[in-house]
């Protein structure tokens, strides 16, 4: 009988899968195929302070081991979100919730998270904070120390949620990021996001996305996301959400022997609906087969052995 | 939405690009016609959403056109080989609402739906033109079947070498009568049907790129009257009236 | 009848195809497969200035899309490979050669290219950037736009061969190291090296390669390559060998579309050693269907359409 | 070297985890016992190096030990599969060098290419004993085939439910006149024989994790007495004089 509750910042998950943000969108359309009670918790779709018709057409590409999309923070926006999917959300999981939130300036992370300390179902808070800042040129908040660090102070300032900031992978020294978040208060992190790249299409000669560039995802940025959260649980003490290509029950160990508390799976939900589902049920036998009564002890414990 | 095995039983090649398969599996989750399948192929990462041509209790009929790698994949899998499916993706032709003389106009392989909603129509008693458009007779396909069904047929080919020389929107000219269409097609001949001044109403079935084909990842929502909506849950079918071009 | 013929600073290649350096050995092995003289050129195996036996095993690692590697530099050094291969290339190859050249301090590179600068059949020096600096606590010279500029002046100061800086994609902005090389006076860029990965094994909860981290190569890397060639060109004005994934003639056709000159397959050669053969036979048929008579024409078209 | 396909004829099972493969195609470019192949599978990106047990003008007999998902894919591929095949790989053991009173010491799956390798060894006159290393009886495969040669057989079990308790190495001792060895093994026997003092020479054949399996990568190399080899070209098998542990 394997124990798999783990724990994040104080909040207790009866496991540790919880879906991507982005490919789960508020819940409704995987409630209709299985039982989401089932999951650690999930993190629900980015949401913005206004609502986003996000990016034209095309939004998706393909490539070997994963996809690329630039879906461009589509959302009915805070408010919309907190009337008409949180109530439903209710209805759908009882356990906590991780909002995703999304943002273009201090003030709008600030704003969306003062309305969600608000909201009881919500029990994490995860910033994205690989979105262009439209007061610094639109530079990535997220590949900046000290933006990131802003980020951080700003947010925790109007909530008493723990405050998980997502960092995206497309910097150099991702331990660095993290640190500066973690000397701002920040009571976990969540990495990776996806990697930036691009498709041409040989006919048109344009880029395949109507966006240029978009996020890749998928089993191919697995090693990277796994390499990211190895150098970050060596940099700081919070507890750290592995994100990154995670399609099975033993990549999901990978991750937390890689020092991840729990894991989201992304991109896998997309290839195959029930794709949480089936790692929430092979999580048992992998931990009788590596011999671990409490699947929170393989949490780093690569760095042990 | 069901997700399970289906087992190729035949492969049949139908012009040069263009391929019927029969597929035996639990087609319960298919609930109308231009519903869709997303089909894993072994290698791919993503999904190939396929049409639904026509279907029975445990038979599934597509038609596939290979445009690239997945679909040249998929078209030469030996018979007997498995595949994992999502079936009965999307909302389908709605046939409560076609009217008394609708047509339903198809371009390439955009056709295929229209095969699986004649044969309904026609079980409900509705008598439906079918008016189907190719490039040249060598591309045109499936026209037996349309005939056999014993739906009234009009075709047309941009150099007239079979029926009418030009494109669908001619043949659904040449029924006055017609008032109604059920199309789907390339993008250019949905708009010029959608164009025709005799229409009262009609739904429109497009395509998409899509990533997962069951409504989560917004990777194909396209702006309607109606605000967003995504063509793999809240389409393929739109109605005239929502769309925007 | 389509001219495959590319220019790289000066340098003419029959055929953009270049098999990277570190899947092609000096090409003892692949001569006794095909003619070497079908490829445009070839890059050869990292030369550092002593003889390198590189990282203890395992060395390699698999993923979904790819490989990892950390072979660590294994190399006889410079005066063997001058002594033991150059003539040994003489006999395998008539056409230009890249010389690929690693260092650990500025002397080192420019020792390694001084010596380099006297071999006839070494067209083009690839300087490998992303090696440990040893005077700056092993932090990466291509991770630091300062550094780059100063390697690519050394090495430049001691050769009059066009000077190709291969870059390394673990950076924020690889368009900003590009433009420090350029600015040096670097005649050309070859990008993407390996981005840094790692796998750990279930089993003994250690990481897979005894070098902890390896480098990821293969299919899995592609569009991560192609947005970065795409970015360095909108950067700068020398020209570009692209390199990062590329599988097939499309792959090479899709990586020109994006900015680069000329291409080098990698990992792909060691899934299958004929692969650039495949590819250079290939070509002529992608580019009829793309309807361009001179491959040259691809270079950047993408930009432009 | 050379790539081609190989057809698979025949799967059998022969314990828990082990199966044997028979495959049909061009086997010219294997020339010594102690070569490998490197197979391809759909979905992998690197091929799967495995030894040969033995070899016909036209057919391939490899013996598949399951440890993940590659190997597992493998053995259960249908009759008639398709693989694409790098074979002829590595040096192999040196059957000239080989004395009068050889040993081939195998352990666990390390036993494969020892049959190729002892048939030839009969065939050429020589008359090597056989020495088999297995866990327990429930592990011990190939035997029959072994004893089918008509070449001496002996076995060792860790339980001794199976020939005598003990080790490869025990084995070996009780063949005093054994003066040289051609062992494929897990690491910790070949370093157990490689101690033994009776032996004036022999050959160890290596297991390395690879990348391309022909010498371009240096993925597999290790140290020897006269410097770094690469394990898949210059091995696998190494003479007992060079061995670095």
């Amino acid at each position: 009988m394997v124990n798999l509750s783990v724990s994040l910042a104080g909040v207790e998950l009866k496991n540790p899968i919880i879906p991507a943000s982005g490919t789960f969108g508020y819940g409704r359309e995987y409630a209709e195929l299985y039982d989401l009670n089932i999951l650690g918790s999930f993190s629900w779709k980015g949401t913005t302070g206004q609502a986003r018709l996000g990016n034209p057409q095309p939004r998706i590409a393909e490539m070997t081991g994963g996809m690329l999309n630039a879906v461009g923070l589509q959302n009915p926006g805070i408010d919309a979100v907190i009337a008409n999917e949180v109530p439903n959300i209710a209805k759908l999981f009882q356990g906590p919730v991780i909002a995703n939130v999304g943002g273009f300036s201090m003030g709008e992370y600030a704003e969306n998270c003062r309305k969600l300390n608000e909201i009881d179902q919500v029990a994490i808070l995860e910033v994205n904070i690989s979105c262009p800042n439209v007061h610094a040129g639109g530079k990535n908040f997220g590949c900046d120390p000290r933006a990131a660090a802003e980020v951080t102070k700003a947010v925790k300032a109007v909530t008493k949620k723990p405050v998980f900031m997502k960092l995206t992978p497309n910097v150099t020294d991702i331990a660095e990021i993290a640190r500066a978040c973690a000397d701002a208060g920040a009571d976990g992190l969540c990495l990776i996001n996806t990697l930036l790249g691009m498709r041409i299409d040989l006919k048109s000669r344009k880029p395949v996305i109507a966006n240029r560039t978009g996020g890749v995802s998928g089993p191919a940025v697995f090693p990277v996301a796994l390499r990211m959260v190895w150098d970050v649980y060596e940099a700081v003490d919070i507890p750290i959400i592995g994100c990154g290509g995670v399609s099975s029950a033993e990549d999901a160990a990978e991750m937390m022997l890689a020092g991840a508390s729990a894991v989201e799976v992304g991109a896998a939900n997309l290839k195959d609906p029930y794709a949480c589902k089936t790692i929430v049920e092979s999580l048992p036998a992998v931990c009788e087969r590596m011999g671990v009564e409490r699947i929170a002890d393989l949490t780093g414990a690569a760095h042990r052995s | 939405m069901k997700k399970s095995l289906f087992t190729i039983e035949r492969v049949r090649q139908l012009t040069g690009d263009i391929y019927e398969l029969t597929l035996s599996g639990d087609t319960s989750a298919v609930t109308a016609p231009g519903q869709f399948v997303n089909i894993e192929l072994p290698g791919k990462f993503l999904r190939r959403p396929i049409s639904i041509c026509d279907w029975g209790p445990d038979t599934l009929t597509l038609l596939v056109k290979v445009v690239g790698g997945g679909t040249d994949q998929l078209v030469r899998c030996a018979p007997g080989t498995q595949l994992d499916v999502l079936s009965g993706l999307g909302n389908g032709f709605d046939l409560s609402s076609a009217r008394a003389h609708a047509v339903l106009a198809g371009g390439g392989i955009g056709i295929a739906p229209l095969y699986g909603l004649a044969r309904r129509m026609l079980a409900l008693g509705q008598t439906p033109t079918v008016a189907l458009g190719f490039r040249t007779a060598r591309d045109a396909f499936y026209l037996d079947e349309f005939a056999a069904l014993g739906c009234r047929l009009l075709t047309a080919t941009e150099d007239g070498s079979l029926g009418s020389r030009g494109f669908v929107t001619d043949c659904i000219k040449a029924v006055p009568a017609c008032d109604y269409v059920l199309a789907c097609g390339p993008l250019p001949m949905l708009k010029a049907v959608h164009a025709l001044p005799q229409l009262q109403g009609g739904q429109f079935s497009f395509e998409a790129r899509m990533g997962c084909g069951f409504g989560a990842c917004m990777g194909c929502t396209v702006p309607t009257k109606d605000g967003y909506k995504r063509v793999c849950k809240d389409g393929p079918v739109l109605y005239k009236e929502e769309i925007v071009w």
